[in-house]
């Protein structure tokens, strides 16, 4: 399986991601996407940035184990993960995670499952910015539970 | 010497904090967080709450982990990314 | 929520598809799609090509129902149907879904109900060219049971 | 006159058949199938498969539903798209 995991500023093009994921070998049946974007309310507030921050070097360790997990767990063709970093406006991208496979339900679910880790699990932090009023994101229960469906052991 | 990062809302409460301390034998995690509390009661408070985590060289490790020179030694709150 | 159902013999454009439901509304917070592609293998044996049948007019009522579905089960904003027919050769793309929402775990979701629907339901035929041999694919059993999965009562 | 429309393999086994018959009182999709048996014993076997669904004007119905003049009858083998 072939991998790809880049923490950016920049933004990323998903076409641009999504063909070479369809073009890793000609038995890719099922290509999979979640992008994640800023959305313009957090607790019923509207924003003005995100802004997020990582532990470098760690968080690059951190994303490899999930995919490592992932291909363990699936049939797999290609992961990509692109988290970016830094300031963020409403509507931008801030996430990418691409899977590829022969069949549909590898895809699926190893996409959603490097998605509740990755939401749980890796090294970056959000702080909103509401009219100059600035504070760091809670994290949810929600995302925990996400991630415990896969694993009772976890 | 043992270099100090926080992470999230942590940063938030260390700011004019030094960024490293000096090796001493023994040294836990546990240990640097009480020895912050002098000046710092507020980061004290928040770095003992139970979702707090924390890495050494960037592997998650137990408040009673041994601390070796030239360690990074890095406080984590929940992450909040994707 | 905005629904898009298309069948058509063309080519469809990811990228495009994706801004589009991105752009829905500035609450989007997840955009998921899954495109299914046409692979070089059927049972062990490489394909010439690949031509798509469909029952006009009753395929796109189907689809409406599928999708109308999703949206009482799910919170979403959007949701995109593009099945192609006529004749695809190996690689090419098949079918499309996207589905935007505010929360990840409904856009996940609904996109595989969708297409899990879409395999068992949908008034769609696929012939197989080996070699100059044609012969009409069988369903799979494991359709069936991906779209038993969403309910007991179906 | 009611229209009949076979789709995937079904189409293959219906080659030459006339496209659509006269409607008659108490017509059903399952006499449709039992008139045609005279020249295509493959066909009606094919039809009697159960995994065979039908539809009139688009809609499922059950093999017994009464069929109506203008009517459009198709025979469906299970779906293969996606």
């Amino acid at each position: 399986m072939i991998s790809t995991i880049r923490i950016q500023t920049q933004d990323f093009d998903l076409a641009a991601e999504y063909q070479l994921l369809r073009q890793l070998k000609a038995s890719v049946g099922a290509v999979v996407t979640f992008s994640g974007l800023v959305r313009d309310l957090e607790q019923q507030q509207s924003i003005n940035s995100l802004t997020l921050q990582h532990y470098a070097g760690m968080t690059e360790s951190l994303l490899q184990g999930i995919v490592d997990q992932a291909e363990m767990r699936w049939d797999l063709i290609g992961i990509t993960v692109i988290h970016r970093v830094g300031k963020l406006l409403p509507s931008d991208q801030i996430v990418f995670v691409g899977v590829a496979s022969q069949h549909r339900s590898d895809a699926f679910e190893a996409a959603q499952f490097v998605m509740d880790y990755l939401k749980t699990k890796a090294t970056f932090w959000k702080k909103v910015d509401q009219n100059g009023q600035q504070y760091w994101v809670e994290s949810k229960s929600s995302d925990q539970a996400a991630r415990d469906r896969w694993s009772t052991d976890d | 010497m043992i270099k100090l990062l926080f992470f999230g809302r942590l940063g938030d409460f260390a700011t004019g904090l030094s960024t490293s301390i000096d090796a001493v034998d023994g040294l836990t995690p546990a240990a640097v967080r009480d020895g912050l509390a002098a000046g710092h009661p507020q980061l004290v408070y928040e770095l003992s709450q139970p979702q707090v985590l924390i890495s050494l060289n960037q592997m998650i490790v137990d408040w009673d982990h041994p601390i070796v020179d030239g360690a990074e030694l890095a406080f984590l709150p929940p992450v909040t990314g994707g």
